[in-house]
């Protein structure tokens, strides 16, 4: 494999600028974000440098490592700090730099009035790095570094304005979940260690194909453990939600492009076990089809926009999980699903933070309306997004995700019958709400608090938004065209063959367009049509309440998990006070009961005391009475 | 009759001391009870000394006499101190210290 | 296997009927001891059984030893003890009820027990070789033999009882030796001191050992064993010249108490 | 050169100096401690740059007879253990000094009593682990007593002389319990060849293995209260609570680790047949306290309390990392040791400026510091990272490398001590939204933040933490030797990849 | 019959002889010698007698004799030890005694009379302790070189009945005294009847009153063991007496608390150097071969020692009462020395003696030291910040107190491993266990008062400490370094130990 000396520059300026502002204190907030902007801009230049270096060879040379130094070396546990980019990572790591470097820009202006803004900037710049680092590292462990790494930076982001009790519980929330994924993959690189004695992807690869099943489903299961924590798939999901209560410029970057789809990105690079693990494959699927459908319900009742949004990344991450379950024709539909939908949802995440920005920070749409008029811009970008995440064609949408729709149907099956139909059901349900923020938001009345007074966002902030909205637009096109992608990523993946063939695109398209029609339909008929109240009416169904409760999942981990972890532990803080260490101070209490106790013998009278001496004395001449019997 | 029967009666009168000791209450008695444990003691001495056939045990006895003497001495100093303190002699009365 | 009670000795007949005359005397005598309240009973049984032990001493060889316990023990020693019995008081008798609670049961254990068990072991024991008697070893006397061991191979214990006998002689000393640390007052003092306390109540000084009343001088009434004051006690020509004071001070049931007390 | 001993004697030569300095001038006294740790500090580096890290003999070895009657010398010498261990101590000693500047302050005696028994211990404290000579050893793990005894009993605060006395108590029993089996030990070398405590003759003894399960259980328990393993550890709270932040860091980050360290230079290499056969019961104790500690910790409401349980956890993974018999889990037990000693000293100090700023130590009366003190809030935050062992912490490379061992030879137990990281997360996390996050509660107002001077004091130790986390190669280099050296002695090799990769 | 000669070898019996003539020189001082000048008279007199014995034990140390005094007395390294030990200790609390305020003005005064107040107003105290306690002292240097029972007999109560008298000459708390005096008295008389006794089942047994005669009969005796039994019980009950071994124990308690302190603080620790060395003797030479009779017996005597010591103590109120019993739980550490059997158990137990021995006198020597109006304070309740009020006596309290626990760098920590080891080495496990397990138990006592001194607040109640005079600080100072340096360094002395410590027989 070839080296290159360039790649730890990607982290590195990044991960700089995060020290330096963050070091630097207060003395760097006049200055901070521009240093923070233009070196997250020079990472994404070193990224396109890298990609320009990569198409000009041959596929077998493209992928390059550069060893850094040797980071923990212990018996046959020999772990390199050192960075690998192939084809698959270049794609992340221009996604994470380009929208990385979008949303800094737009940052500049949306927290502009922040006294904190330098400390943001830094903590995205911490999470470029981390991010970068989780898809440049060349084995689980690195990955696992920049894994936690950017948990630590989205719990900084999210718990940015943690003086508000609330965002603060969100951000703990995020960072305890995304810890027992973490657990996953720790357990998943332990499982390597034990049976390949390696953890570094390209060993891995080798070895797996020596490596027992049940070893590799192990591996498989807890990868998709550790996906599920970090891309918020079921069961894992909560965090999510409640994630939203970051910056916005935050979730666009962090929950919706980057951060939340490292879970395919890693079942992705994991192809090799997957493939070999039949059993963790089908988990993945089921769990991304679960998912997926879950993220759609709760989209459907949401009020808060940006809410609404997370619950619609979390569907489309469902897909992507979906798509990458499906094995290697999944592989990279999931990664074009995973670009695309990195464009479109940022590019309505800024749009749902530009919205915001002129509403005063309101969030709920049942107190928007009527702002096509005041922010045209933002309309029309988070419109072409919307045609791009509803799959119209010629959007992006349309390409990736109905090629993870034709390659569900087509894994055969009944599987494939079943997952074909939950991944057109989601179309469908995607179409329905994302109508229903459209209309809420952009048509109909206004319904605003009587302070608003909307405005379109200065040009800092429409600026990233008009280039995601091009990327929406063009994206799925571009990669689609041809089989780029597909074709670009196929050196990293065993090739198949020819796949069976249930439906023919044009049947798929059709059908998945039909879905979104009749969605779109009923949002239209429901929202548009009807007078839509400012204030959540409370006499809805049973399932629109279990739905705006995100299905019960808060409750049914509070009642499963915290309220007995609560228990246990106010349990055993009383056991240890009154059981173990009880039982040492009854020790002590014994010894000084039996102090006093003995204490009598000592009457104070003479007559006693030669009586003790008169029955020792007995005693030792019944001692010899006995001996001499 | 053998010689033997005087260790029976020295271990009797040990014992009887012994137990007077224990017993009386008057300190003047309890420290005759222990002259008697003494005197009984010498009995023994004086038939060893006497199966043995030799004088060692007689010389043994002597010095018990000598000590007990002296020990007298001192015994009944202590006690004629305490009683000039205390109005009494019984030890039961000297239970100041205890526990 | 020599049993200790088979061989030790078969004495003649006289010697038989003496131990079993006065062993078992000497046994009652000892329980006599544990057994009577009074303390100079005790003293008196316990010079029986020295005597009695002087007596065994005699029999079995210890001439020495026997006059030496007669003289010495029961004589000297014994007399120390009644001596010191009747400064304690001669009339103090024990009450023989136990007080502690669990020593009476205690003390039957240990005597039974300890008595038993000695007797039973004694039973038991063997000494390997035959009783020898003291007769070889006193065959130019029993002084003799044990001045010879006393002096020469005992000498150096025998030296250092010396210092015991010391310090018993010291330590009595200490405990019961008063020095005079101010001069004791003359009578003269005293009589002057008496005088000038100023109350004249106090010159006459104290009634003589015996005599019931409470004040010594020659106007005061001596008082009747019913308390009254005796009229006949006062001389008649003090009673002529009315220098009698009133007894009713000094009567029973009026009794200042404090009047007799007064300085 | 005598290094070791000159370690030694120059803590002394400081408390002797102070002992001269007068009582009044605190500034000097101070001073003239912080002088001593500092050099001290520069020796013991000056020291480990010497260190031939491929030899695995001990090295900078001395050896002067003692007691010859019995035996007894006085043995120094490191390994790659005891030389990280030392270099933790010496370095945790200024950090110490300057961090507490004022905490001997308030206390029973003066302030230059205070610094005398700091000096005095950390004498011990290089004694301790440098000993090879197991009566020195014992002698001073023992002596090591009553210098904390003191500080806690006189400095600290709340119950402090309870809770001393519960440290002593507790301490005592386990050393008399060490005690009888080294009395046992010097029994049996002198029916084998000759009175000694020389470590390596020591452990050349034959016994049946019912005496060595006995003698191991005397060492292993005198060890286990002192690295406090479940049940053994309920002392520790109360110590910690109780003893000032300086003495709490001494106290866990220092005196602590003679227990896992005695563990790993006793216990294993005296007696490495009963260190199999109580094996499997001693990885279920060091399960349970990592997930008990956890769980308390997230209980509790005091946060010195909480600290103490956390390291209760942390010691519980040592513990297992020692006892998995690989060698990962051997160094990276070792290297958690290192470690936890600077994320404890982290955790102390901050804690304790937080505290005595504030004036409690319950967590609830702690809130929004991170407007108010955003420095000391960070600090804070980043010393738990370094708790919870986050990736880029020095902790985690520890704690991986434990838990991979572990996984090796012992995946249940591995797997279930893996679910303490989340714990982990948690207990780190309340305390963190609780004291620096939401809005600034009443009393919080007008907290002061870090001046220059805890600044300093804290730097390095941020520093090292890092640093160490992407870099832990010196360290790991000065114990991999050991480590493959212990295994090997035991008889162990580590687990073969089941699959034969490579 | 012919009469032989006695021949008595002076330079060996010197020491004890120097103490005698001293002694008597001190009772002459005390009929000619004015008052005033009487109490410096004695002071000088007596430390310069035992210098001059110690002196001589110094010059005769590598001698051995078994016939210095007609048999009577063995002359070896271990008896050089002890004798040196005793001497050392005597010394330094003869210091104790030389302070005004320990010993009544006039023994046979009333408690509470006028008599006693004027005998107090003098400012006077008994100075015949000072030849009492040289005849003691020279009862105890005897004890243990005896080699017959006479001489062992005579010994033992020569060293008991000036300890009886000096029991009951407190200047405070006669009362109290004066029954500790009594109570003293009657039990040593009681269990010297029994160690008479058992003396005579010895000489009935062996025929022989000599220890040498009395161990050939037991190597080879020809009868059955049962007098020998009955006589090694017997004995042993006065020598346990003597060392306060449970259940011979009860009197020390009251006995250490009664008496004053001076005199409690020699008689703990030298009395129980005498007796352990005699016992050691015994034990060592003349019952060695029954070995299998007495070990069990002692070790458990030893373990039920130990235990209740520690136990008790925890439980006390009054320092004085807390180190007798403490005193009771380090008889039955040294009782392990004794079941040990071997050289090292010897070795152990002389160390160990003389180490225990030194550190009680310092302990005792603090305690003289905390008062208030009305004389020592032995209430532990009022010894509450003790450590406040003055540092340096409390430090060095809380250093003996270290010793008795058995921390390291202490003397106390080399004394119980050595007696430990010993132990385990004769195979006596369960004893090294219970002496562990009460070692534990101690601690927490010991603590406890250190807690008090250091850790909690005082109490306004006119508890102070007394600035020591010279010879009491004389006093500490010695004992303290000799604490730690044994503790720090003990290898000297225990080279010197092990040159000499082989009985002969």
């Amino acid at each position: 494999m070839m080296t290159s000396t360039s790649l730890v520059y990607l982290i590195a300026l990044p991960l700089a600028g995060s020290a330096i502002l963050l070091l630097a204190g207060r003395r760097s907030d006049k200055w901070g974000h521009l240093l923070a902007t233009a070196l997250s801009a020079s990472s994404f230049f070193v990224g396109l440098y890298q990609l320009s270096l990569m198409v000009g060879r041959t596929n077998s040379d493209r992928p390059v490592t550069q060893k850094l130094f040797e980071w923990i070396s212990v018996g046959t546990f020999k772990i390199d700090a050192s960075l690998m980019l192939d084809q698959l990572s270049i794609c992340f790591v221009l996604l994470i730099t380009g929208v990385g470097t979008l949303i800094h820009i737009y940052s500049i202006s949306y927290m502009s009035h922040d006294p904190d803004r330098r400390r943001f900037f830094a903590f995205l710049n911490l999470f470029i790095a981390a991010m970068l680092l989780l898809v440049l590292g060349d084995s689980y462990l690195n990955l696992y570094v920049g894994w936690e790494g950017v948990g630590l930076a989205s719990y900084l982001l999210i718990g940015f304005w943690n003086q508000k009790p609330a965002y603060a519980t969100a951000s703990k929330k995020a960072f305890v979940m995304n810890r027992i994924g973490d657990m996953g993959l720790s357990f998943a690189i332990m499982i390597a260690f034990a049976t390949m004695g390696t953890v570094s992807f390209s060993g891995v690869k080798e070895a797996a194909g020596h490596t027992s099943t049940a070893a590799l489903t192990g591996i498989g299961i807890m990868l998709l453990v550790a996906a599920t924590g970090k891309s918020a798939q079921f069961p894992l999901q909560a965090w999510l939600g409640d994630a939203m209560a970051g910056p916005t410029p935050v979730s666009a970057l962090i929950h919706a492009a980057t951060m939340v789809t490292a879970g395919v990105y890693l079942i992705t690079r994991s192809n090799f076990i997957f493939d070999a693990a039949p059993t963790a494959q089908l988990l993945v699927v089921i769990v991304g089809a679960i998912t997926l459908m879950f993220g759609a319900l709760i989209g459907t009742a949401k009020d808060d926009i940006k809410k609404a949004l997370a619950a619609s990344t979390m569907s489309q991450i469902g897909y992507m999980i979906l798509g990458a379950g499906l094995g290697p024709v999944g592989y990279a539909f999931a990664i074009m699903h995973l670009l695309t939908h990195g464009f479109f949802k940022a590019g309505m995440f800024l749009g749902a933070g530009s919205v915001m920005h002129g509403m005063n920070d309101e969030v709920n749409m049942r107190k928007y309306g009527a702002l096509r008029k005041f922010m045209p811009i933002t309309f029309a970008t988070f419109g072409l997004g919307y045609l791009a995440i509803l799959g119209v064609p010629p959007f992006a949408g349309f390409y990736s995700k109905d090629m993870i729709i034709e390659t569900a149907f087509n894994s055969g099956g009944a599987k494939g019958i079943i997952l074909g139909c939950v991944t057109l059901l989601g179309a469908g349900i995607t179409a329905f709400y994302m109508t229903r923020v459209m209309i809420l938001t952009f048509t109909g009345k206004s319904r605003w608090d009587e302070e608003a007074h909307p405005h379109e966002s200065p040009w800092l902030m429409w600026l990233p938004m008009a280039i995601l909205a091009i990327g929406s637009v063009t994206s799925g096109y571009l990669l689609s065209h041809g089989d780029t992608l597909v074709n670009w990523l196929s050196p990293l993946f065993v090739n198949h063959g020819e796949r069976a063939e249930l439906l023919s695109p044009v049947v798929v398209s059709g059908l998945a367009l039909a879905m979104v029609a009749i969605g779109v339909a009923i949002a239209f008929v429901k929202y548009s049509r009807n007078e839509v109240a400012a204030v959540a009416p409370t006499d809805v169904s049973i399932f629109t309440t279990i739905a705006r409760q995100d299905l019960l999942q808060d409750r049914f981990n509070e009642a499963v998990f915290m309220q007995p972890g609560q228990a246990l532990t106010a349990v055993l803080v009383k056991t240890d006070e009154a059981v173990i260490d009880g039982a040492v101070r009854g020790v002590g209490r014994i010894a000084l009961g039996s102090g006093s106790a003995l204490r009598g013998i000592q009457t104070g009278f003479v007559r006693s005391y030669a009586a003790l001496i008169l029955i020792g004395a007995v005693a030792l001449i019944a001692a010899i009475w006995v001996v001499t019997q | 009759m053998n010689a033997a029967n005087y260790l029976y009666l020295s271990a009797l009168l040990f014992t009887i001391g012994a137990v007077g000791v224990v017993v009386r209450r008057n300190a003047i008695v309890v420290f005759m009870c222990i002259e008697l444990m003494l005197n009984a003691a010498n009995l023994s001495f004086v038939t060893f000394s006497r199966i043995n056939g030799d004088l060692n045990g007689q010389v043994i006895a002597f010095f018990t006499m000598v000590v007990a003497a002296c020990e007298v001495v001192v015994g009944l100093a202590i006690i004629v101190t305490i009683y000039r303190s205390r109005r009494s002699a019984s030890i039961d009365d000297a239970s100041l210290l205890k526990r | 296997m020599i049993d200790l009670a088979l061989q030790v000795g078969q004495t003649a007949a006289p010697e038989a009927t003496l131990f079993w005359i006065l062993a078992p005397l000497s046994v009652v005598a000892a329980l006599g001891m544990l057994l009577v309240k009074k303390a100079v009973h005790s003293a008196i049984l316990m010079a029986f059984v020295m005597i009695a032990l002087a007596i065994f001493y005699i029999a079995q060889g210890a001439p020495f030893l026997g006059i030496v316990q007669v003289v010495v023990y029961t004589g000297a020693v014994m007399m120390l003890f009644l001596f010191i019995l009747m400064l304690v008081g001669v009339d103090s008798s024990d009450s023989l009820t136990e007080t502690i609670r669990g020593l009476r049961p205690i003390a039957i254990i240990g005597a039974v027990g300890f008595g038993g068990l000695m007797v039973s072991l004694l039973a038991r024991a063997t000494l390997g070789r035959n009783a020898v008697g003291v007769e070889a070893v006193n065959a130019d006397g029993n002084v003799q033999g044990i001045a010879n061991l006393l002096f020469s191979t005992y000498v150096w214990p025998f030296e250092v009882v010396s210092a015991l006998l010391i310090t018993a002689a010291l330590g009595s000393m200490v405990l019961a030796h008063h020095h005079r640390i101010q001069t004791r007052p003359t009578q003269r003092e005293l009589s002057i001191q008496r005088f000038r306390s100023g109350s004249l109540a106090n010159a006459a000084g104290l009634p003589a050992p015996g005599v019931f009343a409470r004040h010594n001088a020659v106007d005061v009434p001596a008082l009747l064993p019913d308390g009254t004051a005796a009229a006949a006690s006062i001389n008649a020509s003090l009673k002529a010249r009315g220098d009698v004071l009133n007894s009713s001070a000094f009567e029973l049931g009026t009794v200042d108490t404090s009047a007799g007390e007064e300085k | 050169m005598n290094w070791l001993t000159l370690l030694m004697v120059l803590p002394l030569i400081g408390s002797v100096a102070l002992a001269v300095l007068p009582k009044e001038n605190e500034k000097l006294v101070k001073q003239v401690a912080l002088a001593s740790t500092l050099v001290v500090m520069g020796a013991t580096i000056a020291m480990a740059v010497g260190f031939q890290r491929d030899n695995i003999e001990l090295q900078f070895v001395e050896k002067y007879a003692w007691i010859p009657s019995f035996g007894i010398n006085y043995a120094l010498g490191v390994d790659g253990l005891a030389l990280v261990l030392i270099l933790m101590s010496t370095i945790l000693a200024p950090v110490v000094v300057l961090a507490g500047w004022n905490e001997s302050q308030g206390g029973r005696w003066s302030v230059k009593t205070f610094y005398i028994l700091i000096l005095v211990l950390e004498t011990m404290m290089i004694g301790v682990f440098a000993a090879t000579d197991v009566f020195l050893f014992y002698v001073i793990f023992e002596a090591m007593l009553i210098p904390v005894y003191f500080l806690i009993g006189g400095y600290g605060s709340g119950e402090r002389s309870a809770a001393a006395v519960k440290f002593l108590i507790y301490s005592l029993f386990g050393g008399l319990m060490m005690l009888a089996s080294i009395i046992a030990l010097y029994v049996m070398s002198g029916a084998q060849g000759g009175h000694t405590f020389d470590l390596a003759a020591l452990s050349q003894l034959q016994m049946s293995s019912m005496t060595q399960n006995l003698l191991f259980l005397g060492f292993f328990i005198a060890f286990a209260i002192k690295a406090p393993l479940w049940p053994l550890h309920t002392w520790l709270p109360d110590a910690a609570e109780s003893a000032t932040p300086g003495t709490s860091v001494l106290l866990l980050g220092v005196l602590d680790k003679v227990g896992t360290f005695g563990m790993i230079r006793y216990c294993l290499t005296l007696f490495p047949d009963a260190s199999k056969t109580f094996t499997p019961v001693i990885l279920v104790l060091a399960v349970i306290s990592i997930i008990y500690g956890a769980i308390l910790a997230i209980g509790q409401r005091d946060l010195k309390r909480l600290i103490a349980f956390t390291s209760i956890s942390h010691f519980g993974f040592i513990t297992l990392g020692i006892f998995a018999m690989t060698s990962q889990g051997y160094s990276g037990a070792a290297l958690y040791m290192f470690n936890h000693g600077f994320s404890t000293a982290a955790l102390f100090l901050v804690g304790g400026w937080m505290i005595s700023r504030r004036g409690s130590s319950t967590i609830s009366d702690f809130g929004g510091l991170q407007r108010i003190t955003p420095v000391m809030a960070w600090m804070f935050f980043l010393a738990g990272m370094s708790s919870l062992a986050l990736p880029g912490m020095s902790s985690f490379v520890s704690e991986f490398l434990v838990l991979v061992g572990t996984f090796t030879r012992y995946p249940v137990h591995a797997v279930i001590a893996t679910f303490g990281i989340v714990l982990a997360a948690l207990y780190i996390l309340i305390p963190v939204q609780k004291a620096l996050h939401g809005p600034t509660t009443p009393g919080n107002e007008n907290l002061s933040d870090l001046n220059l001077r805890e600044k300093i004091a804290i730097a390095p130790v941020m520093a090292i933490i890092i640093v160490l986390g992407f870099y832990p190669a010196p360290l790991l280099n000065v114990i991999n030797p050991a480590a493959t050296h212990v295994i090997a002695q035991l008889g162990f090799s580590d687990p073969a990849p089941t699959s034969g990769g490579k | 019959m012919t009469f032989t000669a006695p021949v008595l070898n002076y330079t060996l019996l010197s020491p004890i002889l120097i103490l005698l003539g001293g002694a008597l020189i001190g009772v002459l001082v005390e009929a000619f010698v004015s008052k005033a000048l009487r109490s410096i008279v004695q002071l000088s007199l007596t430390v310069g007698t035992l210098v001059l014995s110690l002196a001589q034990v110094w010059r005769i140390h590598n001698e051995t004799s078994m016939s210095a005094a007609m048999g009577s007395v063995i002359i070896d390294g271990p008896a050089i030890l002890l004798q040196a030990s005793i001497l050392i200790i005597s010394i330094i609390s003869i210091f104790l005694f030389a302070d005004t305020d320990h010993f009544t003005a006039l023994a046979a005064a009333l408690p509470g009379s006028e008599e006693e107040r004027h005998s107090l107003e003098t400012g006077n105290q008994v100075t015949e302790v000072y030849p009492l306690t040289l005849f003691a002292i020279s009862g105890m240097m005897l004890f243990p070189i005896a080699s017959d029972l006479i001489t062992l007999f005579v010994a033992l109560e020569m060293l008991s009945l000036p300890l009886y008298l000096m029991a009951g000459l407190s200047r405070r708390r006669r009362l109290a005294s004066q029954e500790a005096a009594l109570k003293y008295f009657l039990l040593g008389a009681f269990s010297s009847a029994f160690f008479l006794f058992g003396m005579a089942y010895l000489y009935g047994y062996s025929a022989s009153i000599t220890y040498a005669g009395i161990r050939e009969s037991v190597v080879g005796g020809s009868g059955n063991d049962v007098l020998l039994l009955i006589g090694i019980a017997f004995l042993s009950i006065g020598l346990l007496f003597k060392v306060g071994a449970v259940p011979f124990h009860a009197w020390s308690p009251d006995v250490y608390q009664g008496a004053p302190t001076p005199i409690t603080g020699f008689m703990a620790a030298a009395t129980k150097v005498a007796a352990f060395g005699a016992m050691l003797r015994i034990y060592y030479t003349v019952f060695a071969n029954a070995q299998w009779s007495w070990t069990p017996l002692l070790s458990v005597i030893a373990i039920i020692t130990m235990l209740f010591g520690s136990l008790v103590a925890i439980a006390q109120r009054d320092v004085k009462r807390m180190l007798a019993y403490s005193s009771i739980a380090h008889a039955g550490f040294l009782l392990a020395g004794v079941i040990a059997l071997n050289k090292a158990g010897l070795e152990a137990s002389i160390f160990y003696l003389f180490a225990y021995g030194v550190a009680t006198v310092g302990a005792f020597a603090v305690v003289t030291l905390v008062r208030d109006s009305s004389g020592e304070v032995t209430d532990l309740n009022r010894w509450k910040g003790l450590g406040k009020r003055s540092p340096w006596v409390a430090a060095t309290f809380a250093g003996f107190l270290l010793a008795f626990a058995g921390i390291p760098l202490t003397s106390g920590f080399i004394g119980k491993f050595s007696i430990f080891s010993a132990a385990y080495e004769s195979g006596a496990k369960g004893v090294v266990f219970a002496g562990v397990l009460s070692s534990a138990i101690a601690a927490f006592f010991y603590i406890r008062v250190i807690v008090l001194m250091f850790f909690t607040d005082a109490t306004q109640d006119g508890t102070s400490v007394q600035l020591p005079s010279a010879l009491t600080r004389a006093t500490l100072v010695i004992s303290i370094a000799i604490t730690i340096a044994l503790g720090v360094y003990p290898a000297p002395l225990l080279n010197v130990i092990s040159n000499l410590s082989t009985f002969i027989r």
